[in-house]
């Protein structure tokens, strides 16, 4: 493996603590958005990941400051399949928000109930 | 042909969102269709050997590589023929479940899916399979209604997570090598830190995605909450799909100290997995995570065959990982199918509605015992081929008494929550009225994977011919 | 003889062979039959009467079957059909007393045969597997099957100390029934005890001493006993105790050398003791249901002096020819020939003051019946029937001794006076001495008269052990599952999502640190 | 040797009970002529083609089919002289317990399921006395279970449902430990037919310990439904069922497939001179003796008829094995005569017993005062059965008990005469209290469930013509034992053909 600059060094970091956080948010956050945007976070710190690893098999060939072709693809293909899970999941919660203020109404009804 | 079996799918998914009237119709056939198609495929395979197929002329390296070899192909003709099974079941309940339309175009995605990721040997290639696997499979879940969507939501958000992780596994990979099919990585592999941590990340990503012990324990509540034919594809394909990248992984990528350091591990979930889904299917009172539970269990063989065939490197163990598996998927799809009926025609979610069940639903109940013989291990079901190779590579190892006693426990276990529902079945103190006549072709429907697996056994010798082949 | 082994089992086969078994046959056969007849009358009014005749015929042809039997299993199989149908003519009459002794009957009859089916067993296997009499007459014995022959048919022959059903199921059965258990059955075992024995087996000598004097101690302890006792049909089977233990002597001589010379004595010892016991048994019977005609006592005196050796008689003939025999026999040093031959007279003594203690038993019985039903009304036609049965038997008995080939000889010895006053002197010294005791008054506490016997103690205890209403239970282990159950459930943790989340990075944390 | 189609006689004789069992499920309740001539047809066609199987063994033909199932063992039917002793046996008794069967359970619910149930049983239990190697053996043992588990639930009460989870729970895991000794002994001899003298000796010197864990492991899975000492806790309990299902578990299917299976394994599997090596008679032989004391002793305490009559077959069928396990002729010749005969013993008890509960509505022992004169045939056959379990000439049982207490002399067990005897004392101390309460005490108030089944007899002639048929065979079988047909001959022949395999 080829040295690591100061700047790949640090955009390593930085991808892995988006990671990180990504996973603690993941963990942590009750509410199902916040998990939403935390499973987005860990794929962007994973993008970046490759990103960075893309620019730096390149660099230690002759043509300085093309990228693995091959890693931009997978990328690519990545955004697709995030953006899509993250439409997929935000239509769910939807449903789910939806579905619970069904459900919790005619509970709080009843509760209220013997006030009135 | 590979190609059409991708193609035929994908080509009946996008006409049946212009058609949806014919929506079954398309979907039927297309399942018929692959399903020939794979037959085809697979004695082609059996007799000419693994075959190789790059997308679009692509140069290998680039393209996205496609691999059927006996395995693959045994798999692909399972998912179809259940397709088909649940296709029908679905068809011929529609008047009465009132599937949502999005159940037709969703299954056949499923299929293509599922056909895409048995084929693939490229990390990133079955990365996407996965991941489309995952989305069509939280779908088919919240196709249920309103109590689906609290555990598809769950079951979604846990399948992102793990695809990420094994997404990580990958990337690191290819960092290291620069490489992602697991061919040529196999021949470049070492093992380090790097590769450790990138094998580690992804078998726990698949793990979870397959969920075995301990990361089960989104499965019941998904795959119960699920309408009864998704529930059989679900628990009879859908968690198959990780578990195949995760022995392609362990077998064919890992370094023998690698391996000799996972396997205990591995076999020590599936034992445990083997004892807690058990017990849990023993003690559950719902009828659905009974068969939920009892999936959990059963993916504990596989997990313990993995296990020991990293520990002995036994062909005969790998055989019966894979029978395992197929056993499982038709004995399963059955479970679901019946138990699925005989709540819909019985009414409740309850074990204890299927008091009676033998006199009131006799085919159902009948499909139900069946497949559960083959969960057992019972001769001479395709459950007890499994067995029988799984025992056989142990004992040929030597004097192994832990194992194989460990088996019998659990086996007994199994037993246990199968039986818990037939003696139910026979209770004729108060039997449940069903809410209509039954019906019959449904209940036909379920009995047929069970049978299908009851004669797995007859074809036992090519079988084991066939999966031994495969590891060697 | 007829060879059913190709049909049965193998080796089996029936036939009257020996001399042995023919007389025996013959005898027991027409006590049987004189049985029977007496039955006809006797049982005439009585309940059950097809049970009674179901197990009497049955008894019967058990009883023949084993006699005529030329293999063991025959042999067996006859001997339990008789002993186990015999239970039923034992329990007949359904009361208590008929219950209780039923039951010891049946217990001992059935140890007795579960021993002797070890003996035969291992007599079978001793002799490779051939099962018939003749080849096992070659194989040499051995002692655990010597003691189980002795104990398993001397169960049923009942000398002492065997003897503790018979005094209990004798006087419960109906009195035919009790004519053919005495006369006939109990000769099964001592017949068993011939057969199956060879004679001249160097370890049976070695038995031979030690079986005649429990024949002696039989004779005398029987005789002792019966003298406690005032029920007539107790008295007769304490009779038949000590009458065995004069069969006894014989059998354990016929197993020495000897055998030739002692056979004829004992057949006709067993075959006369069978009439003159089956005809006292049905005198007591009728005896102890109406008032009887004077002439009756005839009956009971005929065959009770026979049995008492009166000269003349076929008694006197066998206990002659015993004597001689004894006198014959070789003994090992700590038994004395004299003494021997002395213990018989004192037996003959004693045999004397047990019939006339029982001719008294018997008075007392008829008074008793008189002065509840006032005199002997007019015989009727029964109660002729029945007299003439005991006819026949009595002119058998009168007839034995002169006619019949074995005992003739016997008999024509005894005709020498010398002869005749050592066969009368101890009855009349017993005729005495019953009278000095009726002078004196001599008389044991009451206490110790007709007593119940332990034996019946012992047989309760033993149905308390083998039908026990409680056994050891396997301990049930009590154990609240479903609260720890419901304990472990709470521990399930309620948000799937964090926790798998969480568990997968603790696995990927430990697992990168373990690798 | 024969016509083609003799080969395929096996396999004709499993499907003469199994396709008319297969029909009779899908049947309406109210097709009763038609299921009774279908279950009629098929028995006589079973025994049609036993007979035609019997001829040919006793000439000494040997009989093959077989298909392939897994590597290194096919499903194989054999016929040979052994297997033949317990077709023979289950043919006869199901023809008996068919027509019980259908007189008991006249005008009851579920006929067509139970009858179904009932010809799997039978074919399961014919299949497992024709299989031709382990293998085979295990497939037709799991069968067996499953295929008798509705029957013990047919009534479907909270007993009846709690004997059946028993049940399954002792069976299922008996049929694991055999799968499992089956697969250890597979992996080192792989599982060929089964053979006279066994054919496990090649590797005896050298895996002897991995083929005494393999004989522990059969054996407990055999022993399950043989009912061994500590595994027999399930039979008692399956005397809930209904009483032809009783007479067929306990006499023919059931424990005897267990027993049976001991006899394949000991005989045509390790065969006598390697259980001697492998010292493996010895601890079997106690077991079960220990098992035969244990099962009487229980038999006392119980107050139940049938409870009674089950801890007896738990006594009774070790006969079988200790027979076996003596490892002499003249004990084998015992062991398996015993096979059959306690098997007519029992299930004529069972009839009785039956009969007894259906007529009378008598359950209990202390019930049956008198019974004897209200039904005399009844009473007179389960006398001959009770004489026959105690081994009283000339029943059945006596035959068995002399050549078992021959062979334990001749093999120099004189233990086991003790223990023969002492068990003879134990039978007749629990059987004969019930005759005698059934001949000699007065019947005490009225019968508990009197019902007229029949106007002249004293109960429906279905019951009784098979309860007759079965003791007479006590007597037939007792009286004519060296007869050409009688179980003797045969068990003979059979130890004929096992020890002189040279």
């Amino acid at each position: 493996m080829t040295e690591l600059s100061g700047s790949l060094l640090l955009f390593l970091l930085t991808a892995a603590s988006l990671v990180a956080i990504g996973v603690y948010g993941f963990i942590i956050g009750p509410e199902p958005l916040r998990r939403i945007l935390a499973l987005n976070i860990i794929s962007a710190g994973i993008f970046m990941l490759m990103v960075v690893l893309a620019y730096r098999t390149s660099g230690s060939g002759a043509t300085e400051l093309a990228a693995d072709p091959v890693l931009q693809a997978l990328v690519l293909t990545g955004l697709v399949v995030a953006v899509s899970a993250t439409a997929f999941a935000l239509a769910l919660l939807a449903r789910l928000e939806q579905s619970s203020s069904e459900m919790s109404a005619p509970l709080q009804l009843k509760q209220t109930e013997p006030e009135q | 042909m590979m190609i059409l079996l991708l193609v035929l799918p994908l080509l009946s998914a996008l006409l049946m969102l212009l058609w949806p009237r014919i929506a079954p119709l398309l979907a039927l056939f297309s399942a018929a269709a692959s399903s020939l198609l794979a037959l085809q495929l697979l004695l082609q395979v059996a007799e000419q050997g693994t075959r190789y197929w790059l997308l679009a002329g692509w140069p290998s390296g680039l393209a996205i590589a496609w691999q059927a070899d006996t395995l693959s192909c045994l798999l692909i003709l399972l998912s179809t023929v259940l397709q088909l099974l649940v296709g029908l079941y679905a068809f011929a309940t529609r008047s009465r479940d009132k599937l949502s339309q999005g159940f037709w175009p969703l299954s056949t995605l499923l299929q293509l899916s599922l056909t895409a990721l048995w084929l693939s040997r490229d990390l990133f290639n079955l990365y996407v399979c996965l991941e489309l696997l995952g989305l069509v499979a939280v779908a088919l879940v919240s196709l249920s209604g309103r109590k689906a969507i609290k555990p598809a939501f769950n079951y979604l958000l846990l399948s992102l997570f793990g695809s990420l992780c094994y997404l990580l596994g990958v990337v690191l990979l290819y960092g290291a090598y620069g490489l992602l099919d697991i061919a040529g990585l196999a021949s470049q592999w070492q093992a380090g830190w790097l590769s450790n941590s990138a094998l580690l990340l992804m078998s726990l990503g698949l793990m979870l995605k397959a969920a075995i012990w301990p990361l089960h324990a989104w499965l019941p509540a998904a795959h119960a909450a699920a309408p009864a034919p998704v529930s059989a594809l679900l628990s009879a394909l859908v968690v198959k799909g990780p578990l195949f990248i995760l022995c392609l992984l362990w077998l064919q990528l890992a370094s023998t100290s690698q391996a000799q350091a996972m396997a205990p591990l591995f076999a020590a979930a599936g034992l445990a997995a083997l004892l807690f889904g058990g017990w849990s299917a023993l003690r559950t009172p719902f009828a659905k995570n009974l068969v939920a539970y009892s999936t959990v269990a059963q993916l504990g063989y596989a997990t313990l065959a993995l296990g020991l065939m990293l520990t002995f490197d036994q062909p005969l163990i790998f055989a019966a990982l894979w029978l395992f598996v197929l056993a499982h998927a038709l004995a399963k799809a059955a479970c679901f199918l019946a138990i699925g009926e005989m709540s819909a025609t019985l009414g409740g979610k309850r074990l204890t509605i299927l008091k009676g069940a033998s006199q009131t639903m006799p085919l159902a109940m009948f499909a139900f015992a069946v497949a559960g013989g083959s969960l057992i291990g019972l001769p001479p079901s395709g459950g007890f081929l499994a067995k029988w190779a799984l025992l056989q590579g142990l004992w040929l190892q030597g004097e192994q008494l832990f194992w194989p006693l460990a088996l019998v426990f659990a086996t007994l276990l199994s037993a246990a929550y199968v039986f818990r529902v037939v003696v139910l079945a026979f209770d004729r103190a108060d039997p449940v009225a069903p809410d209509f006549a039954p019906q019959l072709v449904p209940q036909w429907l379920a009995l047929l994977p069970a049978l299908a697996v009851w004669a797995m056994a007859l074809f036992s010798e090519p079988l084991l011919l066939l999966l031994r082949l495969e590891a060697l | 003889m007829i060879d059913l082994s190709p049909w049965l089992w193998p080796g089996a086969g029936l036939g009257l062979v020996t001399e042995l078994q023919q007389v025996w046959w013959y005898f027991s056969l027409s006590l049987w039959l004189v049985a029977a007849a007496f039955s006809l009358a006797f049982m005439a009014k009585a309940a059950h009467k097809r049970r009674y005749w179901l197990f009497f015929g049955l008894s019967f042809a058990g009883n023949m079957l084993l006699i005529g039997a030329l293999d063991a299993i025959s042999f067996y199989l006859g001997f339990s059909v008789m002993s186990l149908s015999a239970y039923g003519l034992v329990v007949h009459s359904g009361d208590k007393t008929a219950r209780r002794a039923g039951r010891l009957y049946l217990q001992l009859a059935i140890i007795g045969e579960l021993l002797l089916f070890a003996a035969l067993i291992l007599r079978a296997s001793a002799a490779d597997g051939q099962y018939d009499w003749q080849s096992w007459q070659q194989v040499p014995l051995d002692h655990l099957t010597i003691l189980l022959t002795i104990t398993g048919l001397g169960l049923k022959a009942g000398f002492w100390p065997l003897h503790i059903w018979l005094p209990q199921a004798h006087p419960a059965a109906p009195a035919p029934a009790s004519a053919v258990l005495s006369g006939a059955m109990i000769k099964a075992g001592v017949l068993g005890l011939v057969m199956f024995l060879p004679a001249g087996d160097p370890l049976l000598q070695y038995w031979v001493p030690y079986m005649v004097c429990l024949g002696f101690f039989s004779a005398g302890f029987g005789v002792l006993a019966s003298l406690l006792y005032r029920q007539p049909k107790v008295i007769l089977a304490y009779s038949s105790v000590s009458q065995v233990g004069y069969i006894l002597i014989l059998v354990a001589l016929a197993w020495t050398a000897n055998a030739a010379a002692v056979l004829p004595v004992l057949i006709a010892y067993a075959a006369h003791h069978a009439f003159a016991k089956g005809a006292l048994f049905l005198f007591a019977g009728v005896n102890a249901k109406q008032p009887l005609p004077g002439y009756w006592q005839l009956f009971f005196w005929l065959p009770a002096l026979a049995l008492m050796a009166i000269p003349l008689s076929g008694g006197a003939a066998i206990k002659t020819g015993l004597k001689s025999l004894l006198s014959e026999m070789s003994v090992p040093g700590w038994l004395n020939t004299d003494i021997l031959t002395g213990l018989l007279t004192l037996g003959a003594l004693l045999t004397a003051l047990l019939f006339l203690h029982l001719a008294a038993a018997l008075r007392q019985q008829q008074r008793e019946l008189t002065s509840r039903y006032g005199l002997a009304p007019a015989p009727g036609f029964a109660l002729y029937w029945q007299g003439a049965c005991l006819l026949v038997l009595l002119l058998v008995l009168i007839w034995l001794p002169w006619q019949w080939q074995p005992m003739q000889q016997l008999s024509l010895q005894t005709l020498a006076w010398p002869k005749i006053w050592a066969l009368s002197f101890p009855l009349f010294l017993a005729v005495l001495l019953v009278y000095i005791a009726r002078w004196r008054q001599w008389r044991l506490p009451a206490t110790y008269y007709d007593r119940n016997s332990a034996v019946l103690l012992w047989s309760l205890w033993l149905k308390r052990l083998y039908q026990p209403q409680r056994q050891w239970q396997a301990p049930r282990l009590k154990f609240n599952w479903r609260a720890a159950e419901r304990a472990l459930n709470r521990l399930a943790p309620a948000n799937v999502v964090s926790s798998s989340a969480l568990l997968l990075l603790i696995m990927l944390l430990a697992g990168a640190a373990f690798l | 040797m024969s016509p083609f189609w003799l080969s395929y006689l096996p396999l004709a004789i499993i499907l003469s009970s199994l396709l008319p069992g297969l029909i009779i499920f899908t049947l309406k309740e109210q097709q009763v002529k038609l299921r009774i001539s279908l279950n009629l047809l098929g028995v006589t066609v079973k025994l049609i083609l036993v007979l035609i199987m019997w001829q040919a063994v006793k000439a000494g033909d040997i009989f093959y089919f077989s298909v392939p199932f897994l590597p290194g063992a096919d499903l194989v039917l054999q016929g040979d002289a052994l297997s033949l002793l317990f077709v023979v046996l289950s043919s006869v008794l199901w023809l008996a317990t068919t027509i019980y069967a259908i007189g008991y359970l006249e005008n009851s619910p579920l006929r067509s399921r139970f009858f179904g149930y009932f010809s799997l049983c039978v074919s399961a239990t014919v299949g497992l006395a024709l299989s031709g190697n382990l293998v085979s053996f295990l497939l037709f043992y799991e069968l067996l279970t499953l295929a008798t588990f509705p029957l013990v639930v047919h009534r479907g009460t909270p007993q009846s449902l709690a004997a059946g989870r028993r049940y399954l729970a002792y069976t299922l895991g008996g049929g694991l430990l055999l799968l499992t000794g089956v697969a250890l002994l597979h992996s080192l001899v792989q599982s060929p037919q089964f053979v006279p003298g066994g054919y496990v000796s090649a590797v005896v010197s050298e895996h002897s310990g991995l083929l005494q864990l393999a004989f522990g492991l059969m054996i407990a899975g055999l022993g399950v439904k043989a009912a061994l000492l500590p595994l027999h806790g399930w039979l008692p309990q399956a005397m809930v069922a209904p009483a032809p299902v009783s007479a067929l578990l306990h006499a023919v299917a059931v424990v005897k497939a267990g027993a049976f299976g001991i006899i394949r394994l000991v005989y045509d599997v390790f065969g006598v001179e390697s259980m001697q090596l492998l010292q493996l008679a010895e601890p079997l032989m106690l077991l079960a003796a220990a098992t035969i004391l244990y099962g009487s002793w229980r038999a006392l305490a119980q107050q139940d008829i049938k409870r009674r009559l089950a801890y007896s077959t738990i006594s009774q069928v070790s006969y079988i094995t200790v027979g076996v396990a003596m490892l002499g002729p003249l004990a084998a010749v015992g062991g398996l005569v015993h096979l059959v005969h306690q098997g007519v013993m029992k299930i004529t008890l069972f009839f009785c017993a039956g009969n007894y509960a259906e007529t009378l509505g008598v359950h209990k022992i202390n019930e049956l005062n008198g019974a004897g004169r209200r039904m005399p045939l009844t009473s007179v056959a389960f006398t001959l059965g009770a004489l026959g379990m105690i081994g009283i000439p000339p029943t059945a049982g006596f035959i068995s008990k002399w050549y078992l207490g021959l062979g334990a002399v001749a093999s120099d067990n004189q233990l086991m005469l003790l223990v023969f005897v002492f068990s003879g004392l134990l039978n007749a101390a629990y059987f004969l209290p019930i005759i005698y309460r059934l001949w000699f005490l007065p019947q005490r108030g009225s019968w508990p469930d009197e019902q007229r089944l029949s106007a002249r007899l004293e109960t429906h002639w279905m019951l009784l013509l098979p309860m007759l048929f079965t003791a007479l065979l006590i007597i037939l079988m007792g009286l004519f034992a060296s007869t050409g047909i009688s179980p003797l001959s045969w068990a003979e022949l059979i130890v004929e053909r096992e020890f002189s395999y040279d």
